[in-house]
């Protein structure tokens, strides 16, 4: 097995004393899909912000391509290639949807406040740069045509889109997406996962937290099941579905 | 090409306006250009703050006290006047960044009571100050001179200001449609997700408010210059509730609001002024009604038009051009 | 030993007012998320109120109480404004409440002129410990400690201080029951109102009535009901210790960066992730 | 009881509920599930007049009373307050028939609410919207979050109280499995329209169903 692209090793977070993550490992090879499943509250949001960095963990590290993250702000972890798309629709209201996807090449580019009110020739070139691959990149999420409208007007699968658009244009290493299903039809569910199949084709790494178990089964190609903050399994989805601890956990009923 | 001139047209107009002007006012009404064209420049830094990166500041009047008082202490030592000028702006930029480290750490509604506070406390200060003047104020200062030419007319003083609001409407333009504005208003509306896309958050906040602050001092220079002298009490709370009066009114998230906003508000407190020292009037009249209509215009316009004059002119104008397509 | 029991008694008195006029803010913002930015005016208002009255001839007591009254008023048209409007988020009441303080000092000085006044309170000095003050500081602070187990009993126990806990905690758990959250939203400015008055007519007697209240606004920043009461006190302490002490001049300075070190240490507590919404 | 026609529900620009109709006859239980995000929610705060119709029409014969997604309770209130406050659009105070129905929070009454456990918070919400005396219950989202024997213990509840005092229940579930059982009919909610909907037992076996919302137990 080649070197790990993530590294996640004893990981633990509390809130008020209640543990959420508790000794949490997670290993992500590069260009692996993996799903990470688990009833409500299991922990699974709160392992993504710790990944993130919206989070920092009491104890355990976290380990990107060699670089220690856990100390690290979010916006650094950005700049090295991690790039995340919320659940629900956290766009930026009052820009344009272009605007949006510019913003998320914030972590490749370099322009600081005096280049860019001063208005000199690199930040001409980078300005244009950056436009070209915000329009790529709606290009391929299929809001080519969306780019001029506010982004607070955009349904909202297409909100969940320009969240992708935006993670793509930083170009990532390494793409978060917590329950990026999570609301859409089903044809937009569909689109969804189809772009996910193509970034995937393309070699991106990804960290998929579901809580449809279809989705997320026939798309990954490891999944982590999450229960009260402990990882209780892991494995291809074939082993997932077979485990039974894994579905009375999950599926946790019998009424 | 033709939507180019369009959106040029207005900008033309306003600064050939601007450079008409100032020969054919009387010395009052010169004086209300002046102070006007400094009310912008504040009005342009706090919308940039407000309006864009989303941070309320109850206390831009004081960074407008810094320029003044670093141009003012300056020259009245003997340091060339133009010295001053330079650095009003960078003294306000510095004082933003000290107490910005800490201030900035709140949000909201306890942003806007931390700046308030630090107002009331640099205020008292001064006030305590025997080096700046204390409560009488700073007399004395020299008349702005560049070169050999000294800014000795209120004529000079008209064009020099709104020289100044041109570079800070330039710059604030710059800046919103920058890599950095764009990062500034993404972190408006998401922390967040900015942070997420690699914008550095504290850092940019700030930085947005060291450059409102830049462009107070700034003006406040202006402002010492022109007056000759000031004191604490040039520079009370209301001033600054005003200039969140003004980038209300006139419109939150656009630069041009700002112009708008705060040339309403001055002509207004003119009108008031007029009225309110008729004879008769009793001496406190002038105060009373100038409060009674911020007041009340504060509340008609966040109730009734909640994202200002220009943004509800735009859109109506949108609406009736798009109606007369059909 | 004797000075410092006075300062600490006279420092207490007058941390009794910027608790109430503070735990009147706190009700507010608890309830309605809104910070009221006119609450410094329900002080002055329901001050001057009494002021005029009591010269009018009507007794004390009776003076003071309707007062109070004035100022619950006020702070119900207040409410009015600013949240009466449907849709009208908590920002924007806070600059329409901001808006109100300002017009209210045109309307007090529209009345009552621009000198201040002031009107006598418990007559007669007290001592303790060898200390001498005036003995309305003791109502001040009985009357203040009354209030605030008033309010704690209106909050528990009854029906109406229910709703409003409820409307404070869990605003959508609130409309699920069928509490109009607007409706106590309005009850919650008239008890700033009436506590922002109470405030007002106590502290009057000991200081002319001034419309600097800018100070006790700061107080507003601390929105958790038991920091108010104890930051409260503090900055009356503090004030006095400073005043007697050291240098008077420096007063407001002291009780300003106190409240801007509680506020800034509260929030670096808390991640900014939690609070916004999705 | 509950009449829906063709309702149309949206925030801004999205289209949460997109026209929606169901009925629930007196004394019926009747099954709403579907995904995360279908618009479940949005239909039951519709219904009890929390948020507003675009167009459509919401008929109810009675009065609802709706035990909210995630329990809603007021956590600094006691166990007893909480109660008391769901009596508060019909005036009704007397928490004491509550208690007989749910005896389980009877040694609770004195406990602040914020500090129970799921399964005790689901009881109060329940207990809550009973106060209010409602012929309709409209429960969102029974099961999240909770263990199963907890959860058994709970439909055992809703059982009862439609058995023996007639009470009509509409249940919103994210859990398949226990709507089906619990309920004679059922709607399948998906992306704001309904997508299937008919008697549980057709329901449980269509293969769709199975798929889509059992996932990989189907």
């Amino acid at each position: 097995m080649s070197e790990p692209l993530l590294n996640v090793e004893g990981v633990y977070r509390s809130f008020g004393g209640v543990f959420a993550v508790r000794g949490v490992d997670l290993t992500v090879a590069p260009g692996e899909l993996r799903g990470v499943i688990g009833p409500n509250g299991a922990g699974k949001s709160t392992l993504f912000n710790l990944i993130g960095g919206q989070l920092t963990a009491d104890r355990g590290t976290i380990t990107f391509a060699g670089d220690r993250l856990d100390r690290l702000p979010a916006h650094r972890r950005a700049h090295l290639g991690i790039a995340i798309v919320f659940q629900g629709a956290r766009i930026f209201r009052g820009m344009t949807a272009l605007e949006n996807v510019m913003v998320g090449a914030h972590a490749t580019t370099r322009t600081g406040f005096l280049r860019g009110t001063l208005r000199l020739p690199p930040h001409r070139r980078e300005e244009r740069e950056i436009r070209q691959r915000a329009r790529e990149a709606l290009g391929r999420v299929g809001l080519a045509d969306w780019a001029d409208r506010a982004a607070e007007a955009l349904p909202l699968g297409q909100q969940r889109a320009l969240q992708v658009a935006r993670a793509l244009c930083g170009r990532p290493r390494l793409l978060l997406l917590d329950e990026p299903a999570a609301g859409l039809r089903a044809a937009e569910r569909e689109a969804l996962a189809q772009l996910i199949e193509e970034l995937k084709a393309g070699g991106l790494t990804m960290i998929k937290i579901e809580h449809d178990v279809a989705f997320v089964t026939r798309l990954a190609d490891r999944v982590t099941v999450l229960d009260l903050g402990r990882v209780i399994a892991e494995g291809t989805p074939a082993e997932i579905r077979a485990d039974p601890a894994v579905v009375a956990a999950y599926l946790g009923t019998a009424a | 090409m033709r939507s180019r001139v369009v959106r040029w047209a207005p900008g033309v107009v306003v600064a050939a306006g601007t450079l008409a002007l100032p020969p054919l006012l009387e010395s009052g009404h010169l004086s209300v250009y002046i102070l006007l064209g400094l009310a912008a420049m504040v009005t342009i830094g706090l919308s940039l703050l407000m309006g864009y990166a989303g941070q309320v500041s109850l206390g831009q009047a004081s960074f407008y006290a810094i320029g003044g008082y670093t141009a003012g202490l300056l020259s009245v030592h003997s340091f060339p006047p133009v010295l001053g000028l330079l650095a009003a702006p960078v003294a306000a930029a510095l004082f933003a960044l000290l107490v910005g480290v800490p201030l900035l750490r709140l949000r909201g509604h306890h942003l806007a009571f931390a700046t308030l506070a630090t107002q009331l406390i640099l205020l008292s200060l001064v006030g305590q100050a025997d080096w700046a003047g204390g409560a009488i104020g700073l007399q004395g200062i020299p008349r702005l001179s560049v070169g050999g030419y000294e800014f000795a007319e209120d004529i000079s003083y008209a064009y020099l200001t709104w020289a100044a609001v041109a570079l800070t409407l330039v710059v604030a333009h710059n800046v919103v449609a920058s890599r950095s504005g764009r990062g500034l208003r993404a972190l408006a509306t998401s922390e967040t997700a900015a942070a997420a896309s690699g914008v550095p958050v504290g850092g940019y906040r700030l930085a947005v408010f060291a450059l409102s602050a830049a462009f107070a001092g700034l003006a406040g220079g202006i402002y010492a210059f022109y007056l000759g002298y000031i004191a604490p009490g040039s520079f009370p709370v209301l001033l600054s509730i005003e200039y969140v009066v003004m980038a209300v009114v006139g419109g939150l998230g656009t630069l041009w609001g700002a112009l708008v906003g705060a040339t309403a508000i001055v002509l207004l407190i003119q009108v008031l002024n007029t009225v309110g020292t008729q004879p008769g009037m009793p001496s406190y009249a002038p105060s009373v009604l100038s409060y009674a209509v911020y007041g009340l215009l504060l509340v008609v316009v966040v109730l009734f038009l909640p994202h200002g004059i220009v943004p509800a002119m735009q859109r109506r104008m949108t609406q009736t051009l798009t109606v007369g397509k059909r | 030993m004797s000075e410092l029991v006075q300062y600490l008694i006279t420092g207490v008195g007058g941390g009794c007012a910027f608790a109430l006029v503070g735990s009147g803010l706190v009700a507010i913002y608890r309830v309605t998320r809104v910070v009221n930015f006119a609450q410094g005016g329900f002080a002055v208002i329901a001050a001057l109120t009494a002021s005029t009255l009591l010269a009018s001839g009507l007794p004390h007591g009776l003076a003071e109480g309707l007062a109070v009254a004035v100022g619950a008023l006020t702070g119900l048209l207040v409410g009015l404004v600013a949240i009466g409007k449907p849709g009208t988020p908590p920002g924007a009441a806070l600059i329409v409440t901001l808006g109100l303080g300002v017009f209210a000092y045109a309307v007090e000085v529209l009345v009552w002129g621009d000198q201040p006044r002031s009107f006598p309170g418990v007559p007669g000095a007290v001592e303790v410990f060898g200390a001498r003050f005036q003995a309305h500081y003791l109502l001040i602070i009985g009357a203040t400690l009354a209030v605030f187990a008033g309010m704690g009993l209106l909050f528990t126990r009854t029906d109406v201080g229910r709703a409003l806990s409820a409307c404070a905690s869990n605003p959508y758990a609130a409309k699920v029951v069928g509490i109009s959250v607007t409706r106590m939203g309005l009850v919650s400015f008239a008890i700033g109102g009436a506590l922002g008055g109470l405030a007002g007519v106590l502290v009057t007697p000991i200081q002319l009535v001034t419309f600097d209240y800018d100070v006790t606004l700061i107080v507003g920043g601390l929105v958790r009901p038991a920091l108010t009461l104890a930051g409260g006190l503090l900055l009356g302490v503090a004030q006095a210790l400073v005043a007697g002490y050291g240098n008077a001049a420096y007063q407001m300075e002291v009780a300003l960066v106190l409240m801007l070190a509680v506020m800034i240490w509260q929030a670096a507590r808390k991640p900014i992730a939690q609070e916004e919404p999705a | 009881m509950i009449e829906v026609e063709d309702l149309t529900v949206r925030y801004g620009a999205a289209v949460a509920l997109d026209g929606v109709s169901l009925t629930v006859g007196a004394g019926e239980m009747v099954a709403l599930i579907g995904p995360n995000g279908a618009g479940k929610s949005t239909l039951v705060n519709t219904l009890s007049g929390i948020l507003r119709p675009v167009s459509g029409r919401v008929t109810i014969g009675g009065r609802l009373a709706q035990v909210p997604e995630g329990r809603q309770m007021f956590p600094d209130l006691t166990v007893d307050d909480n109660l008391r406050l769901g009596g508060w659009r019909i005036r009704n105070r007397d928490t004491g028939p509550i208690y007989e129905v749910l005896p389980d929070l009877v040694k609770l009454r004195r406990r602040r609410a914020g500090l129970l456990s799921g399964g005790q918070q689901q009881m109060v919400a329940v207990g809550r919207a009973l106060m209010s005396r409602p012929d309709v219950l409209a429960v969102d989202e029974l099961s999240l979050g909770l263990a199963p024997l907890v959860v058994a213990d709970l439909v055992r509840h809703l059982r009862e109280l439609n058995s023996e005092r007639g009470l009509a229940v509409l249940l919103i579930e994210q859990n398949a499995r226990i709507a089906l059982d619990l309920c004679t009919r059922a709607y399948v909610l998906e992306a704001g329209r309904i997508a299937t909907s008919g008697p549980s037992a057709e329901l449980a076996a269509s293969p769709e169903v199975a798929a889509a919302y059992l996932g990989v137990a189907a």
